[in-house]
């Protein structure tokens, strides 16, 4: 069969007649699929098949590139698979590689300006290729379930969760508002959500992270559909929540239903996948069984991304072949207690924080405890993790530790000297002894800056401003960008045209410029792919073996502190609830929350 | 379009066919067309080259209006964003009061004080405006002063009026050049509004709102005298908010 | 337009309102009161409130309330014996009592215009019986009875006007007229309904009895080509104040056309005399022989609104003077001579005169919106354009309402031209305009600040004589004194006119001031 | 609070500016009543000056002014001998229903025209770009162009026909069509912005076509700029009042501010004006209340 188009729903896109007829005999095909909640369409009754009669989605020879302007870009190649029933096939690839794109156009919304080539796409054995906009409405829901990417923005944060989940159910014949609503608690409550009644009221903002993913897949399985796309659920969630939410998917595969589940983590999708296709820049670079692509990888990307993941079997080592991007060589590997570049064995204290407390108002008399009673002290050269659920308190922390806000009670003193207790203009000339990294660089950049302005504004002030002057603080400024393997042409660039983990080094550059002793990293690789967040991690370690930095390094993502930490403090409610070297609190939690966290770290085993 | 306006404004005389002001009783309503590329008024002035020598003092307005009306916006917006706490809640109240004055009120009051003129209808139309932009750009202050680069810049150890000179004001006030360029073109609408009621430039002069005022009586006998001035109030002011729009959306590409 | 010109479809059985009771009239301007001094205020009472007396088409005067009336020999009393049976809607009598309590009214401040008419020569009424009043004059008055005619000088209830609040009186004032005020929704109408004891129509009225119409709207609609087409439509009945323009078009549509040309001063610049280049007759002369002011009036104009060369009085007032109109004709030679002989002799690049290095700049305010219409305004910037190809540079300032009333450019320093007019239905405005400013009198309607013995001389015997082909040649030298000194000079004559649906017919307007008269009105199937 | 403080400055402020213009209210008020524009003399104008108290020291004036609108009384008119409260309750009715209906008018216009070319890319252009031509059409333009068109041409409409709902048709949508150019102008962005939010994929995936997407989830995303701005159209009444009263010869607090203005009225000019006050604080209420209708996330903040 020759290569067709898919008429992509939002645009229609007549270049042939032909299409229309198309169009015309593929619904009447449907018309008796589509014919009521309860036909289903089996295989046997896709005339238009000639697919396997088992399976479930059958794609082939899928390429889409996008036009915008005239100009087409192709976004995917060439990729094929089939799913059977109840099966799972894991989609991983980093960010970009078209992983969204391939699991869009199996409900036919790839999107605006999309051009669609496939030799099938077939959902139970009906080729999808030429639906009407119609036929892709009475699959969509019904019998695919699409949980979308970004679960925490993906449902109308201005209607309650359960007219979310209603809404499928509306959509599709439910008329009875009562029955509908009764429906709705029934599936929040089937995909775990506690005292479901109530939170069907509240709005997603309302709810956290992981009830807000939740509600999209109840919404997504509301009709019971044979096929749910999964498109990075667990990403943004702690990992306790992204625990419940694989064992919900779990759940649902047991049932019967196909499964699609797209993640840029293998150790994520590790636990569901039967099979696993590694994407890379639209290809399929490699394919398989779980096990095979797990334990004997074959391509040397997917070797990558497996060494990529970060946690306690990467202590110590580098997380990113040393050619990417132009990063400086690695010093070899090195052991797990780190030399202390001051040499004299002394263990140098350069942040001290004694009973750090912060309340907020929630307005009227209630308050807040952000942070209650936190201490710690950080060593040259030695790096503190800081992880905790959403809300724990860790960006408060570090915003005490920066002195951004003043502590309700306690001290912080740095570099042996009282800090939190100056006011801002004492502090002002000693700031450039703790510098910041967040999560998100681009809106820590002025927008109207280049690059080079953004780190030169950084550097410290020194009296006169003579052109000899500035031709040495342009070429300290490129020392900074070599240092943080940024390549030459970045400085005149604006951030927003650079690539994600571009950002985050030249954030960190920023950072360096003060020659600070301390880095406060605040989620600081929470935000990229992967393999980038490898390379981050990989300069930062890079930078402390030959700048002797210390680091305060806050995230939620287990796996990541304890690759990096020294020292792991676990933050609950605004409490410190658990201390001690990495190893200690990883291997011999001592608290109970501490050990519900631990034993969520996605492993790596097939 | 803007060609032709530019040469209405650097050179009226390149553009128009006769003098805006000279009699001419016998082609009096004459219908466009002929003699007359737009026909002539009651008295047989030439509408065409009225209306092109009419640009300038409509443009000055347009202008005029629009520069008081946005360093009065900026001063105030500033002020209650960013000034000390008394000072900013005053201004504040300020905004509020002359938001809620009817700005037509204003500017009856203005002519009645100043009497009808050129930079009466500006400052008129410059005040009765301000307030709404004052607002628009009070909300950015804000916005920016809590941008996260802010606290950055806080905490790379820079001075308030460091911070408050390399990235509030710039960031803040960035989106006023849209805003000037829309701001032209409203006023002028508002101008013609202004000499509808008899609270414009003197007469004879042709500046479009007197135009438009004076060719009403004729509505329903000469069309030309009223259809002429008011599409080109419209296209003007059109135009102006496409070149804001465009001014905008260059602004964004550039940080793109 | 005109599509309905020919009468109404047949599913309009009467009026606008589709009834044969109720007439619908369209005026302009809306004044605060229906009884006052302002010309708008007098249209509305003449309805509502008789007057003594009435003026007919001759321009003589006839009874109304008064069924006739003498002066005594010296001309220093006047008495009135009024018509048997007449009461206020408010059933009070009409009584000599009440209409001397009215006199007293007017002059206390009751109605401003009332009290400049009666100015000098009112003393005091009393009341001899019950049906005789007799008015006490300190000179002689010949024209009185004439004056009396104005709507100013309607006759209210005495009882209303001691009981009542002002805002009662404002809106609804008792007289004994043709119509009561039923309400007024202010910015809309006032709607007025017949007075069915109507008893009192004046003698030139064309029947007797209470009006045929039940009901009389009285919209107000500033827009001209509204009311035109508000007319055209069907919505209304009649119209006031019809745009030059349109004049022709409902002509010929069928619509009756009324025209009142307002006798009194015409709609003419006044020269300022004590400062500024017009001290100089010459200049003032340059400036009028620099217009061609009959082919401006006649092409704006439009053919209705006529041109008044005279800038006494209008051609309807009594004892005008047509060479004093002739005067003055368009020679722009002659203008340029005497500019020339006043010592403007230099030019400047912009083709204006200059003396000593100064320019021949000229201040002409005007009020907008209230006395100079939009069709003045065309003719008055026609004015400045005409004088400026003798030099002249004439800077017209309009004035908005606000600052008109409270005397913006009234004195002699702020302005070099003033336009303006001043309806009366005798040449006896001359003393209005004219009578100079004395220390205890200032007069400040002398908009030339001209204080000459001469003219006042001529202008007092005139008022005074009482025969009235001497009195007339009187106010005619004092119309050719005031053209010799180049003081004023006409422009045009102010006019009321009324359109009216062909099916409705009756209307007229009443002779002194040009208001329409609904009283006879009625329809015709 | 600031409501009270709001119209407390905007009284003052008309109060001031009134006092301040030139010319003496007395010989004003008796110009006016004459009809003719004079200097008078001190005689003539000390009735009006006991009257009216115009003799007073201006703060004591201010005072009285200012104590009377405590009790409630906004003073009687100079002109029309009547109460200003009066006078402002009723003319309000006319305006109010102009306004609510050219507002009601322009969101109809708006709603139709955003939801249905909002994000596509040829009819959304032309859309927007009609959006702003109507945006910068001037009122009194547009007046007299639909009453020279609807009433005097093709006879649709009254001309005049005051009171009747039919004679409402014209004025508001004088009123409404720049008002739906802007109100579609910052909706549409609204819009486009909130089309592309993931929820609407999301609805997508769950089989609503694109206009359900459209009218269910994105458009009350897209209100809230509108709501504002209707609020500001709510307040700013008397601005496009003024035009369109005098365009349709209607009745209404416009034409009264007008005329109050130019007779130098000063107790109507300062009761508008503290009417209008009143009417932005109602404004920004029910704007509020609306916000956090649409938006509950409002609520909490
Ligand atoms: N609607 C669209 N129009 C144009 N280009 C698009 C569109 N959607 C996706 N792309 C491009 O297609 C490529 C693949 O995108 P896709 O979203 O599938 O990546 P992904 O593998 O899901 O990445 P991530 O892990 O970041 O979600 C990217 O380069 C993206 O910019
Ligand atoms: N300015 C503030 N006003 C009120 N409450 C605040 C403020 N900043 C933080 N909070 C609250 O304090 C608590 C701790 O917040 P914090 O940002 O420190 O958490 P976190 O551990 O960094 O969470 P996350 O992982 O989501 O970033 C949260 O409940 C947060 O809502
Ligand atoms: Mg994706
Ligand atoms: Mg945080």
């Amino acid at each position: 069969m020759s290569t067709e188009i898919v008429p992509v729903p939002g645009q229609k896109n007549g270049r042939d007649a032909g299409v229309e007829t198309q169009e015309e005999s593929r619904r009447s095909a449907l018309g008796q699929a589509a014919g009521g909640t309860a036909t289903r369409v089996g295989s046997e009754r896709g005339e238009a098949g000639g697919s396997e009669a088992s399976g479930r989605v059958r794609v082939a020879g899928l390429s889409v590139s996008f036009e915008r302007d005239g100009v087409v870009r192709p976004v995917v190649h060439d990729v094929s698979f089939d799913l059977g029933r109840g099966e799972c096939v894991a989609i991983v690839g980093e960010s970009g590689s078209g992983k969204s794109v391939t699991a869009r156009t199996l409900v036919g919304l790839t999107g605006h300006g999309a051009v669609v080539e496939a030799d099938a796409v077939e959902l139970d054995g009906v080729d999808v290729r030429g639906f009407s906009e119609a036929d892709w409405r009475r699959t969509r829901g019904l019998r695919v379930g699409f949980v979308l990417q970004d679960a925490l923005v993906s449902l109308d944060p201005l209607r309650p969760v359960g007219k979310e989940v209603e809404e499928s159910l509306r959509l599709h014949g439910w008329r009875d508002r009562r029955a509908r609503r009764a429906k709705a608690v029934e599936l929040l409550e089937q995909v775990g959500v506690p005292a479901a009644d109530v939170r069907a009221r509240q709005r997603p903002d309302q709810l956290s992270g992981g009830l807000r993913q939740r509600a999209l897949i109840a919404s997504a399985i509301a009709l019971d559909p044979d096929l749910v796309i999964a498109d990075e659920p667990t990403t943004a969630l702690d990992v306790t929540v992204q625990e419940q939410v694989l064992a919900l998917l779990d759940q649902t595969k047991q049932r019967g239903v196909s499964l699609v589940l797209i993640s840029h983590d293998l150790s994520v999708v590790a636990r569901l996948a039967d099979r696993i296709l590694v994407m890379r820049a639209g290809r399929v670079v490699e394919s398989g069984t779980t096990h095979q692509v797990l334990t004997d990888p074959q391509h040397a990307y997917t070797k990558a991304l497996l060494a990529a993941v970060p946690g306690e079997h990467t202590r110590g080592q580098r997380l990113s072949p040393p050619d990417e991007d132009g990063a400086p060589t690695a010093p070899a590997p090195r052991g797990s207690v780190r030399p202390v570049p001051d040499g004299s064995g002394e263990v140098e204290v350069v942040l001290e924080a004694t009973g750090l407390a912060k309340r907020f108002s929630l307005g009227g008399s209630t308050t807040l405890t952000a942070v209650d009673d936190v201490s710690f002290t950080l060593a040259r050269g030695r790096t503190l993790g800081i992880v905790g659920e959403s809300g724990s308190g860790k960006s408060t922390t570090a915003r005490l530790v920066l002195g951004l806000s003043a502590p309700d009670a306690g001290e912080v003193e740095l570099l042996g000297r009282p800090w939190s207790v100056l006011s801002e203009a004492q502090r002002r000339p000693r700031r450039g002894d703790i510098s910041v990294v967040y999560q998100d660089p681009l809106s820590s950049f002025d927008p109207r800056w280049t690059v080079e302005r953004i780190v030169e504004d950084a550097l410290p002030r020194d009296g006169g401003t003579g052109r000899r002057n500035r031709t040495e603080r342009r070429q300290r400024v490129a020392d900074l960008l070599q240092a943080v393997g940024l390549p030459e042409g970045t400085a005149r660039r604006a951030p927003l045209r650079l690539s994600g983990g571009q950002r985050q080094r030249v954030a960190i550059a920023r950072a360096l410029a003060s020659e600070p002793s301390v880095l406060v990293l605040d989620e600081a690789v929470s935000a990229l792919d992967v393999s980038v967040q490898a390379q981050v991690l990989d300069l930062l370690d890079d930078l402390q073996q030959r700048f002797g930095l210390s680091y305060l390094f806050i995230s939620h993502d287990l796996g990541v502190v304890y690759h990096v930490s020294d020292e792991v403090l676990v933050m609950k409610d605004g409490r410190v609830v658990e201390r001690g070297t990495a190893e200690e609190v990883f291997e011999r939690p001592q608290q109970p929350y501490t050990r519900q966290l631990v034993s969520a770290l996605p492993r790596l085993s097939a | 379009m803007l060609t032709v306006v530019g040469i209405a404004l650097v050179a009226p005389a390149a553009l128009a066919t006769h003098d805006p002001y000279a009699l001419d009783l016998g082609a009096s309503l004459q219908p466009p067309g002929g003699e007359h590329l737009l026909g002539t008024d009651v008295a047989g002035r030439d509408l065409w080259s009225r209306v092109v020598w009419g640009a300038r003092p409509a443009l000055a307005i347009g202008v005029g209006a629009a520069a008081t009306s946005l360093v009065l916006a900026v001063v105030l917006g500033v002020l209650a964003a960013l000034g000390p706490r008394l000072v900013a809640g005053a201004v504040d109240r300020v905004i509020e009061v002359l938001f809620s004055f009817p700005s037509l009120l204003l500017a009856l009051l203005l002519v009645a004080l100043l009497g009808p003129s050129a930079w009466t209808q500006a400052l008129a139309v410059g005040i009765g405006t301000a307030p709404g932009y004052a607002r628009i750009i009070r909300g950015q202050v804000r916005a920016v002063r809590s941008a996260p680069y802010v606290e950055a810049a806080v905490a790379l150890g820079h001075t308030r009026a460091r911070i408050l000179r390399q990235h509030v004001l710039p960031n803040a006030l960035r989106p006023l050049v849209a805003i000037a360029a829309l701001s032209v073109g409203q006023s002028i609408v508002w101008a013609s509004s202004l000499s509808f009621l008899g609270l414009g430039v003197a007469p004879p002069s042709p500046e479009w709102g007197a135009l438009l005022d004076a060719g009403r009586a004729y509505v329903t006998h000469a069309w030309w005298l009223t259809v002429v001035p008011g599409v080109v109030v419209v296209a003007l002011a059109l135009a102006a908010t496409t070149v804001g729009n465009h001014l905008q959306a260059a602004l964004e590409r550039s940080e793109a | 337009g005109g599509s309905n010109a020919g009468g109404a479809t047949p599913s309009t059985a009467g009026g606008a309102s589709g009834s044969d009771d109720h007439i619908v009239y369209a005026h302009q301007q809306e004044p605060p009161c229906v009884f006052g001094g302002w010309i708008e205020q007098a249209y509305l009472s003449t309805q509502v409130l008789d007057a003594l007396v009435s003026l007919d088409a001759d321009h003589r005067v006839v009874p109304w309330l008064a069924d006739s009336w003498e002066s005594s020999a010296d001309g220093l009393t006047w008495t009135f014996h009024l018509k048997d049976g007449v009461s206020f809607t408010d059933g009070s009598p009409l009584t000599a009592q009440a209409v001397a309590y009215n006199f007293d009214y007017w002059v206390q401040g009751g109605n401003s215009t009332a009290a400049v008419w009666l100015a000098g020569y009112y003393d005091s009424a009393e009341a001899v019986d019950s049906q005789t009043l007799r008015i006490h004059l300190s000179r002689p008055y010949p024209r009185l009875a004439e004056t009396l005619t104005q709507g100013y000088f309607g006759i209210q209830s005495q009882k209303a006007l001691t009981e009542r609040t002002a805002e009662e009186n404002c809106a609804a004032p008792i007289g004994t007229g043709a119509f009561v005020v039923d309400h007024w929704t202010r910015g809309q109408e006032i709607v007025l309904t017949r007075n069915e004891e109507y008893t009192s129509p004046p003698a030139n009225a064309q029947h007797t009895g209470p009006a045929y119409v039940k009901t009389l709207e009285w919209r107000f609609v500033p827009d001209g080509t509204t009311r035109v087409s508000s007319l055209q439509a069907g919505e209304v009945d009649a119209i006031y104040d019809v745009p030059a323009i349109d004049w022709k078009g409902l002509g010929e549509g069928g619509y009756q056309q009324l025209k009142y040309v307002t006798p009194g001063r015409p709609q003419q610049i006044s020269f300022t005399t004590t400062t500024g280049p017009f001290t100089d007759e010459r200049v003032r002369k340059a400036f009028a022989y620099s217009l061609d002011r009959k082919s401006l009036v006649d092409t704006i104009g439009r053919g209705l609104i006529p041109y008044e060369g005279n800038g006494g009085v209008s051609q309807t007032t009594p004892g005008y003077s047509q060479e004093v109109a002739d005067a003055y004709s368009f020679d722009l030679p002659k203008a340029e001579e005497l500019l020339q002989q006043a010592g403007w002799t230099g030019t400047d690049p912009d083709g204006v005169r200059t003396k000593d290095g100064q320019r021949l700049t000229v201040r002409f305010p005007y009020a907008t919106g209230t006395i100079i219409a939009a069709d003045g305004a065309t003719i008055l910037q026609g004015v400045a354009e005409q004088a400026r190809a003798a030099g002249f540079d004439v800077q017209l300032i309009p004035v908005p309402p606000s600052g008109f009333w409270s005397g913006l450019y009234s004195t002699a320093e702020e302005r070099d031209l003033s336009a303006g007019y001043w309806t009366s239905v005798t040449a006896g405005i001359l003393w209005i305009n004219w009578r100079p400013t004395t220390a205890d009198a200032p007069n400040h309607n002398n908009s030339a600040f001209y204080d000459d013995p001469v003219l006042a001389d001529l202008i007092t015997r005139a008022n005074s004589t009482s025969d009235v082909a001497a009195q007339n040649a009187l106010y005619a030298q004092a119309q050719e004194y005031i053209a010799d000194h180049a003081l004023s000079i006409g422009v045009y004559d102010r006019i009321s006119t009324l359109a009216v649906s062909p099916r409705l017919k009756g209307v007229w307007q009443e002779n002194a001031q040009g208001g329409p008269v609904f009283y006879d009105a009625h329809f015709t199937r | 609070m600031w409501a009270l403080v709001a119209l407390w400055g905007a009284a003052t402020a008309a109060f001031f500016a009134q006092v301040l213009l030139p010319g003496d209210r007395a010989t004003i008020i008796l110009n006016i009543r004459a009809g003719q524009p004079i200097a008078r003399t001190p005689e003539e104008l000390a009735d009006i000056n006991a009257a009216y108290g115009l003799q007073d020291p201006v703060l004591v004036q201010y005072w009285h002014y200012l104590s009377g609108l405590l009790r409630g009384d906004l003073g009687d008119s100079y002109q029309q001998h009547r109460s200003v409260a009066a006078i402002i309750v009723e003319q309000l009715a006319p305006t109010l229903t102009l306004t609510l209906t050219a507002i009601a008018l322009a969101w109809a216009i708006m709603l139709v025209t955003v939801v249905l070319t909002a994000g596509r890319p040829r009819a959304g252009r032309l859309a927007s770009a009609v959006e702003v031509a109507a945006a910068s059409t001037p009122h009194y333009w547009l007046g007299i162009v639909l009453l020279v068109v609807f009433a005097l041409q093709l006879g649709w409409f009254p001309v005049v026909g005051a009171g009747t709902p039919a004679a409402l048709v014209l004025p508001a949508l004088t009123l409404a069509v720049p008002l739906a150019g802007f109100l579609g102008q910052s909706t549409r962005s609204a819009f486009e912005t909130a089309l592309q939010q993931p929820f609407v994929l999301t609805a997508r995936t769950r089989g609503a076509s694109d206009l359900q997407v459209r009218v269910r989830h994105v458009l009350r995303h897209s209100l809230l700029p509108a709501i504002t701005l209707s609020g500001w159209a709510l307040g700013a009444i008397i601005s496009g009042a003024v035009v369109v009263e005098a365009v349709f010869t209607r009745s209404g607090i416009g034409s009264v501010l007008v005329t109050a203005v130019n007779n130098q009225d000063l107790p109507i000019v300062t009761g508008v004006v503290v009417l209008v006050a009143a009417l932005y604080v109602v404004a920004n209420l029910l704007v509020d209340l609306l916000h956090s209708l649409v938006d509950p996330r409002l609520e909490q903040s």
